[in-house]
């Protein structure tokens, strides 16, 4: 019928139409909340009521290995413990240092790889995919392997340096090198995300300003201050969002590599909180911290993302 | 038949589409021209069903069609970035709305292979549209808004990033085919040209306001006001500040600017009696093809000009003229020799201007000269 | 013709990325080295570079420690938890994208379950899976302890915010007009979704559906609290080569590198789209 | 400012593979506004883009004055350039947008202050200072990025498509603006753009491209009245030139001219000149402009056509006949009246007849 | 996209394919028995295996890494799940496992048990009163001990030139150890660098005097409270204080710190046993500290890795080192605890007990400890039991055992042990400080003083007929105890 010369028969004109009536639209508000329903069933039993129970285990007193079990209402007292508690702010301490040590590390390393990634030409594609191996390792199971790299004695790290003539380092036995070398399998694991996420970024930048800049003869150092890095931020922005949330959660590599040690010098607050909750099942107090901790989490990161958050529901309005 | 009965969309604080008021009759073809942002998309996807109006209804065939969703009004569209589905092949696009009537393939391919022949894709139905150039992917999602019967056709901007050469062709294509298929057609444009060649009627509207709802003929000959004007025709109308004064005790105007060396126009007889009452922001438009130039002044040709720039087209030229602080452009014959800032002398008379006032329309040419040949 | 000019710049910059290269491969190149290592090849000093490869640790890692077994749950786990991941995340997401319900606090407060400590909520999970294992609804579905519904269950909630985030900007960048046309042309906003929307996502799901597959793979926590035996995953089966006789580096790197084998196929293999997607919509030009 | 010399200019793309520029050598005087036309693809952008500095060459050479630029970074070219895509700097400001190429050749502060202040002038846009790229019209982008170019002092002045996004008004007023902008600088200015009217209303000279090479260099005259090609005589010109397809006969000297057995007149003295070496079969190319319609069938009216679509455009009225099967247009009197299906007589103008060759398209004559 | 969609297809089909094979029904008695991950695996497979030809019973086991065993023990027993029969506990975390009422209390079962199977008094004494008595009942069953003693490297320490260069230095002979500080002594004198001499010969790599375990890895507790017994320092004194603050024991501490420890390699602080093993066969140390001597067939290796080399083993000085086994106890939430009790008694019975030994096991009966025939068969397995034999000996006659053990709260203190010895190893924090924080911990986990339940130790003992004499074999500053046995 695409081209017949016939004019439609009215008939059906007046049955389409009058069909229309029975067809009323789902509303947008509707049918939005329909699809988001079988996700939120999901996130709300088991993001709400593990919350709940923890919140609720918080207010108590709470020994699993006691008879008692989950008992009375203790009010703030956890809270009040773990406020007072050295070993808590010490582990909030060295959760901090290194969270901020790594993932600073890993943004700097990362953003260069990623420049370095888009710059050279010879071997890029094959250099891309085996840059991200690390990032698809089992922390888990690759902590295990760089403790048994550390290992002084038997290590090969240490073999390496001492072949180019740095002294021997005792990777995860001293205590004032122990979190570096945590951070630094940190950063083995995680600076390939970064730099994938910064390609990523670096890539959909447009061309043009680019070459407008080469063409007003703008210096390397002045295209990066002035475009390049305003460009990149809030794709970085989410990315140390990302990886700060990650990295201050730490816990599979610290079970692997160092059991929070030598001494407490990688007991890092999961960690602690495994011992507590997981060792001695002071529910009620690993509670306590988790939800302190949580909360701290949330505002920071509810801090940072704000302007992406505004940005991102902006674009849906304009969609719309 | 389709009515928009004072239809408003409001984005937030932003009204788009302000009580907008149309009526299109079966089989007619109605252009929306309009600049960019002047709600012509809008006006659109309002009738498609894909955003519902914040106040007023539309109606089609008797039937209001609030709440209709867009898979139920019957309608098709034609949109500005194509919206080819670039998963699909061509055939695939163009397959895409029979198969949602459950049509047989064989009935599909004998279809699709027609739609291909007219817009000659023939030999692209099987790549994806991400290999085809932006004149070969707005016609597919041409023939596949046509492929198929609709109520009303809606068409934004379904030819305009074609080359040239093919977007005449084309515009020829398309008022045949609608021709034939009597189909009620939106068309949006903002190509002045394609609006006059199509249209049957012409919206023109700005900033969601209707400015004129017209013939071509008439919208082009009796703009309703400044911004229609400005908006039909190229070279676009040039516009000249005047205010009213008199010369020999008949009121005339003088172009604001060259009080030095005063340029004064004749009024004619229809503006004067509209001017006795307000003579506030006068302002005339002349079309570069109603007015003439010559290098030396003469009676016809009495309003001192210096040439600006000059630019051909071919067989013709644009000389743009400076009147004081005024750019007049004028269509000239080509090989004159005129130099930047050479003085030539045009003849802007009551029969080749447009006067406004407010904006708004008081007099035409036509009008002056039917007036003037006594008609 | 004339070829690009090679500057010394240019060969610096690659050598130095070789150089990265080395170093963030090493570890896994070690890693395969000692799973070739014989057991009294593995603990020395200096560490053996050359030595009489032996299938060894590959033989125990499968014969003696079942790791075929912990293979095929943690398929079944990461492939079932990812599938739910993506037909769960992008229906949420589109909804996200297109209609923004709760104008973004939703998804704010969707990222921010993925902020708890899992160390502190493995508990509730154990708890909730033990009474949901012992009722007809969980039977039916495997949602016990030690059974590979609730694995599949808990990655997929922990996937879910980390994939509605990825997508989303996948999903915002579809232009409307597509599913628009689509519904004028007859389809309901269901087929519109299944027909138009998701098949041109495909590189956001490939994104989404290789972070999860990846964390439903490598995820050791939970693994190892909500199973014992039966539904073990691969990362807690490396985590038995602990023993009282020490670890069994050997048989461990050799349970690291089928542990990790797949994960690097994945991720080569998709790495294109990974590079694409992963800009969370963040730049625009 | 510098002439510019290219010298078999090459440029290919995967390793060779494909080819976007061939062989193109071509002269921009000193203060000339040469434009660059051709459809996407053509190769304009990739010979642009090399005179800029933007891309590698392949082979050849390109001079600026005496010097050769083959290895000069784009820094060392001093060349301005005005973006299709305006390329402004989406993180700075207006001002800081102007500023940048100032900035960048390490400019005191007052000087910088004051250049701002003067090219601002020029443009009318001392509003928009402190708006950041994206908060701007594409209309205000255009102006920008405009003014950013001419912020300095250039050997070449580039502009890329640079008033395609903007609409009819606005693109009418900046093309004139353009002109008189080249006039009163006296820039050497290359004008890359894919709208033939364009490049008729600006340039000195125009460089025709088509798949890589530069088919036609000449006045906007010259490529208007006397193409190369019919490949430039279809690509030049608003409505597009009619094509014919025709054969020649010789009549004891005096050849003449049919289409499809209707004999159209032709006899100009430079075609009979030219009439030895006219093949059989040809191609006769007439301007919209140069076709007449008849009612009546008559001497200069002799081939019949059915009218196919009436396009009113105000001034004019385009016709769209069809000719046995191929189509005609004719640019009418605006009062014409004629209505589709109508069947009338074509005349064409004897002296605007063009010919082409059938097979190698080249214009004959 | 279309090879995406292949790959994804071809993902769905292996998902469908390998749930098929994931269903495996059983029919009979399934018996779930949580253990150490390979841990003799072969030979608990195979007495699983004969048990199950036998009775019809199936003995499932489940392999959990050692650091993981206790947690997930206790939440399934705090959690009721009845999904282990059989648990398997470090002797320092009965008390909590009794106390909680995850274990069955299984004296009727063993009463009512074949006497020749379950041989309940052949198990050593002292190991039978740490693992498997509480409150005067019986809750499980050794199978497997880890106690400690002493390895040294005996070619040098018979080296004559050694021997000269010692008393030289020390002004008494070089040997086994009598007292820690004489331990000091030796790991000082046996630390060379490169370039020096060992045994006459001139060394390439550095040589270490001891090899130590003060990392987070659950070793450092029982190297420093074995130093600190060996002195009668406890770590909870006998009225349910903290110990671990008094003098005593933080001279133990110090003397770990300030004098065993600068002379170990430095792995000694990530090091887990393990790694003190393969120091060992490395030559890169001459003794150990307290260690376990169930390592002795790995630290035998020695003997073939490194020519000339002779290991050997002695109890650790003050003999007051760590006595402990695995014991495995019937789960109070067991469905089928007659079958778990079964296959236990099978298990760690006599017969299924032989076996383990001669694979390599460390065994608790004292019938096979002490058969002389066996072990001289087995020399390269079995060259410790002699020594291990002394030290349980010793230690039941004397009566010592360490409190913490009789505390419920034991196992968690003993997790705190870790964190502050460690803590203290590693000079975070001086041996005061980390002492004070330790016994902080301690009350803080009994809630105040602690609770010791062993007010029945000792009354049942009945010495074990031995085949030689600790005591003499120390008179006799003899420095290899199995030549000494030989000799008798």
């Amino acid at each position: 019928m695409s081209t017949g010369s016939v004019p439609l028969p009215d008939t059906s004109v007046n049955g389409s139409t009058g069909s229309k009536a029975k067809h009323r639209a789902l509303s947008d508000t509707l049918y939005s909340v329909f699809l988001i329903t079988p996700a939120m069933i999901l996130i709300l039993i088991f993001a709400l009521v593990p919350l709940a129970y923890a919140i609720n285990v918080s207010f108590r007193f709470a020994d699993l290995t006691s008879p008692r079990g989950v008992a009375e209402w203790v009010g703030l007292e956890n809270y009040h413990f773990a406020l007072n508690d050295a070993f808590f702010w010490s582990s909030v301490q060295r959760t901090l240092h290194f969270a901020i040590f790594a993932v600073v590390i890993e943004m700097i390393l990362g953003v260069a790889i990623a420049f370095l990634l888009n710059d050279i030409k010879w071997f890029k594609g094959l250099a891309r995919s085996l840059i991200i191996l690390p990032l698809a390792a089992s922390p888990f199971a690759v902590g295990l392997i760089w403790r048994y790299m550390y290992h002084p004695d038997f290590g090969v790290f240490n073999y390496l340096i001492s072949r180019v003539g740095i002294p021997e380092q005792n990777w995860l036995g001293n205590s004032q090198i122990a979190m570096g070398s945590v951070i630094a399998f940190d950063v083995w694991q995680w600076t390939p995300f970064v730099a994938l996420i910064a390609l990523a970024g670096l890539q959909a930048l447009p061309k043009e300003p680019f070459e407008a800049a080469a063409l007003d003869g703008a210096s390397r150092w002045r295209v990066f201050r002035t475009l390049t890095f305003p460009m990149l931020a809030p794709v970085l922005t989410l990315v140390l969002v990302l990886r700060t949330v990650d990295a201050v959660r730490l816990y599979d590599a610290i079970v692997s590599l160092t059991a929070g040690g030598p001494g407490t010098s990688t007991e890092v607050l999961t960690f602690y909180l495994y011992r507590l909750g997981m060792r001695f099942f002071r529910l009620d107090q690993a509670s306590a911290m988790a939800l302190l901790f949580l909360y701290a989490t949330v505002v920071f990161t509810g801090l940072l993302m704000r302007r992406f958050m505004q940005n991102m529901a902006a674009r849906t309005r304009a969609k719309q | 038949m389709l009515e928009l009965r004072s239809v408003t969309k409001r984005f937030g604080s932003k009204t788009a589409v302000h009580r907008l008021n149309l009526e299109c009759k079966p089989g007619e073809f109605v252009v929306i021209f309009g600049p960019a942002g002047a709600g012509k998309s809008t006006t659109l996807n309002l009738i498609a069903g894909i955003t519902d109006p914040t106040e007023g209804e539309i109606w089609l065939n008797g039937q209001p069609l609030n709440r209709v969703p867009p898979e139920h009004r019957n309608m098709t569209m034609v949109f500005e970035n194509y919206a080819l589905y670039s998963h699909l092949t061509v055939f695939d696009n163009l397959a895409f709305p029979l198969r949602a009537q459950r049509m047989p393939s064989a009935e599909i391919a004998r279809r699709v292979d027609e739609m291909a022949a007219i817009l000659q894709i023939g030999p692209f139905l099987k790549r994806r549209p991400g290999f085809l150039s932006g004149g070969q992917r707005q016609r597919v999602a041409l023939g596949r808004a046509l492929i198929r019967d609709a109520d009303v056709y809606l068409l934004d901007e379904p030819i305009s990033h074609l080359d040239a050469k093919l977007r005449h062709q084309m515009r020829g294509e398309l008022k045949a085919l609608c021709q034939r298929k009597q189909a009620t057609v939106i068309h949006v444009t903002h190509d002045y040209r394609e609006a006059m060649s199509l249209s049957h009627r012409m919206v023109v509207i700005d900033k969601g306001h209707l400015m004129q709802f017209d013939t071509p003929d008439a919208i082009y000959h009796t703009p309703a006001n400044e911004f229609v004007a400005s908006f039909v025709g190229e070279p676009p109308m040039s516009f000249i500040d005047v205010k009213l004064t008199t010369r020999d005790g008949a009121p005339c105007l003088l172009i604001t600017g060259t009080e030095a060396q005063p340029a004064i126009v004749s009024l004619g007889d229809a503006a004067t009696a509209a001017l006795a009452e307000n003579a506030n922001a006068l302002r005339i438009g002349v079309r570069a093809s109603d007015i003439s130039l010559s290098t030396t002044a003469s009676a016809s040709h009495g309003t001192r000009a210096e040439v600006y720039v000059v630019e051909t087209l071919g067989h013709r030229d644009i000389v743009t003229t400076q009147i004081g602080t005024h750019l007049v452009k004028v269509i000239a014959p080509s090989g004159l020799g005129l130099q930047v800032r050479d003085t030539v002398w045009l003849n802007i008379e009551p029969h080749t201007y447009h006067l406004f006032r407010d904006e708004q329309s008081i007099s035409h040419p036509t009008d002056e000269m039917r007036i003037a040949q006594g008609v | 013709m004339e070829t690009p000019r090679i500057t010394v710049g240019m060969v610096l910059r690659h050598l130095l990325m070789l150089f990265i290269l080395l170093i963030f491969l090493f570890p896994i190149f070690w890693m395969v080295l000692t799973s070739f290592k014989p057991a009294e090849e593995v603990l020395t000093r200096p560490p053996t570079f050359i030595f009489q490869p032996t299938l060894d640790n590959y033989r125990y890692a499968f014969e003696d420690a079942d790791f075929s077994l912990f293979i095929r749950n943690t398929i079944v786990i990461a492939g079932l938890s990812t599938l739910l991941v993506v037909v769960f995340g992008s229906l949420a997401s589109y909804s996200f994208a297109r209609y923004n319900p709760g104008d973004g606090h939703i998804m704010f407060f969707i990222l921010t379950t993925r902020m708890m400590p899992g160390i502190a909520v493995v508990m509730p999970f154990f708890l909730i899976f033990r009474d949901l294992g012992k009722t007809p609804f969980g039977q039916a579905l495997g949602l016990g302890l030690d059974q590979v519904g609730s694995l599949v269950v808990a990655y997929t909630v922990f996937n879910l915010p980390f994939a509605i985030w990825l997508m989303f900007s996948f999903f915002q960048d579809i232009p409307t007009e597509l599913e628009h046309s689509a519904r004028l042309d007859g389809y309901s906003r269901l087929q519109v979704f299944l027909r138009v929307v998701l098949p041109l996502a495909a590189p956001g799901i490939a994104v989404t559906a290789i972070f999860s597959l990846m964390f439903a793979w490598n995820e050791f926590l939970f693994g190892y609290i909500l199973t014992r035996d039966a539904a073990r995953t691969i990362t807690v089966g490396v985590s038995g080569f602990q023993t009282q006789q020490g670890i069994l580096w050997g048989p461990l790197a050799a349970a690291a590198v089928v542990c990790i084998l797949p994960m690097l196929a994945v991720a080569m293999f998709l790495q294109r789209y990974m590079v694409r997607g992963l800009t969370f919509g963040a730049v625009r030009g | 400012m510098a002439t510019v010399r290219l010298h078999h200019l090459h440029k290919s793309y995967d390793r060779g593979k494909t080819m976007a520029v061939k062989d193109v050598s071509l002269e921009i005087a000193d203060g000339e506004f040469m434009a660059l036309l051709g459809p996407s693809g053509c190769g304009k952008s990739s010979t642009m883009r090399m005179i800029a500095g933007l891309e590698e060459l392949s082979g050849g050479e390109i001079w600026f004055n005496d010097t050769l630029m083959n290895r000069i970074p784009p820094k060392g070219r001093n060349v301005a350039m005005v973006f299709e895509s305006y390329a402004l700097y989406p993180t700075l400001s207006v001002y800081e947008n102007l500023a940048f190429p100032l900035r960048s050749a390490g400019k005191p502060l007052d000087e910088i202050e004051r250049r701002v202040r003067e090219i601002v002038g020029i443009l009318q846009c001392e509003d928009l200072l402190q708006l950041k790229p994206a908060n701007l019209s594409s209309g205000q982008s255009q102006l920008v990025g405009l003014g950013r170019a001419l912020m300095r002092q250039p050997n070449v002045f580039i502009m890329d498509e640079p008033i395609s996004h903007l609409d009819t008004r606005l693109r009418s007023r900046m093309r004139s603006y353009i002109k008189r902008l080249h006039i009163e600088l006296g820039y050497t200015m290359l004008y890359v753009t894919h709208d033939q009217e364009e490049a008729m209303a600006l340039a000195d000279r125009i460089a025709i491209m088509d798949v890589g090479q530069v088919v036609q260099i000449g006045t906007p005259g010259e490529v208007f009245h006397q193409p190369a090609s019919r490949y430039v005589a279809g690509f030049v010109g608003e409505p597009p030139m009619n094509f014919l397809e025709c054969q020649t006969e010789q009549n004891g000297g005096s050849p003449s001219l049919s289409y499809k057995g209707h004999p159209i007149p032709w006899g100009s003295s430079e075609h009979t000149r030219a009439a030895g070496q006219v093949p059989r079969d040809v191609v006769v190319g007439i301007r919209p402009f140069y076709v007449s319609l008849a009612g009546e069938r008559s001497a200069s009216h002799n081939v019949p056509a059915e009218v196919f679509v009436v396009e009113p455009m105000g001034d004019t009225t385009v016709v769209t006949v069809k000719a046995e099967d191929t189509r005609i247009q004719i640019v009418g009197e605006q009062k014409m009246r004629v209505n589709s299906g109508e069947v009338l007589w074509l005349g064409f103008d004897p002296a605007h007849l063009l010919l082409f060759d059938k097979d190698t398209g080249l214009r004959l004559g | 996209m279309n090879r995406i969609r292949l790959y994804g297809l071809m993902l769905v089909l292996l998902i469908v394919f390998v749930s098929f094979g994931s269903v495996a029904a059983q029919d009979g008695v399934t018996i779930n028995w949580v253990t150490i991950s390979g841990f003799y695996t072969d030979w608990a497979e195979q007495v699983a295996a004969r048990f199950e030809e036998d009775t019809g019973i199936n003995v499932n086991i489940i392999d959990v890494d050692i650091g993981q065993l206790y947690e997930t023990q206790v939440l399934e027993s705090v959690a009721d799940t009845g999904a282990y029969d059989l648990l398997t506990y470090d002797a320092g975390q009965k008390a909590e496992f009794a106390e909680s009422g995850y274990l069955l209390q299984i004296d009727e079962y063993i009463a009512a048990a074949d006497p020749e199977v379950i041989a309940f008094e052949d198990i050593a004494p002292a190991l039978r009163e740490v693992t498997s008595m509480w409150r005067g009942g019986v809750f499980g069953l050794p199978y497997y001990t880890f106690t400690m003693g002493y390895f040294y490297r005996c070619d040098l320490f018979e080296n004559p030139d050694e021997m000269t260069a010692f008393e030289a230095e020390y002004g008494y002979a070089l040997g086994i150890p009598q007292n820690y500080d004489q331990m000091a002594d030796i790991a000082e004198f046996f630390r060379r660098t490169p370039g020096e001499t060992l045994a006459g010969q001139a060394i390439e790599q550095d040589f270490y005097g001891i090899g130590v375990m003060a990392g987070r890895f659950d070793q450092v507790q029982d190297e420093i409270n074995s130093i600190a017994w060996s002195s009668g320092a406890q770590v909870i004194n006998d009225d349910g204080t903290p110990g671990v603050d008094d003098p005593e024991f933080l001279a133990a501490a110090n003397l770990y710190v300030d004098e065993l420890l600068p002379f170990a390699p430095p792995g000694a602080l990530s090091s887990s046993f393990d790694q003190i093993v393969a120091q060992m066969q490395q030559g890169l140390i001459a003794q150990t500290a307290a260690f376990f001597l169930d390592q002795y067939a790995n630290m035998a290796k020695t003997e073939d890795m490194i020519p000339g080399a002779r290991i050997c083993t002695a109890p650790a000085p003050g003999v007051h080192s760590w006595v402990g086994a695995f014991g495995v106890g019937v789960s109070s939430d067991s469905t089928h605890p007659q079958e778990a009790f079964d296959f236990l008694a099978w298990m760690a019975g006599a017969e299924a007990q032989r076996e383990f030994a001669t694979g390599g096991g460390t065994t608790c009966r004292t019938s096979i400890l002490t058969d002389t025939a066996l072990i001289s068969e087995n020399p390269q397995t079995m060259g410790h039991y002699p020594t291990l034999v002394s030290v349980l000996d010793h230690t039941a006659a004397a009566n010592f055992y360490p409190n913490y053990l009789f505390v419920p709260q034991g196992g968690k203190i003993y997790d705190e042990m870790t964190t502050w010895y460690s803590t203290a190893a590693a000079g975070e924090m001086s041996v005061e400080e980390a002492m004070a924080n330790m016994a902080t911990a301690i009350e803080r986990q009994c809630g105040g003083a602690c609770e010791i339940a062993n007010e029945a130790l000792g009354e049942n003992y009945t010495p074990v007929p031995m085949p030689f004499d600790y005591e003499a074999f120390v008179a006799s500053q003899a420095n290899d105890i199995d030549a000494w046995i030989a000799a008798q």
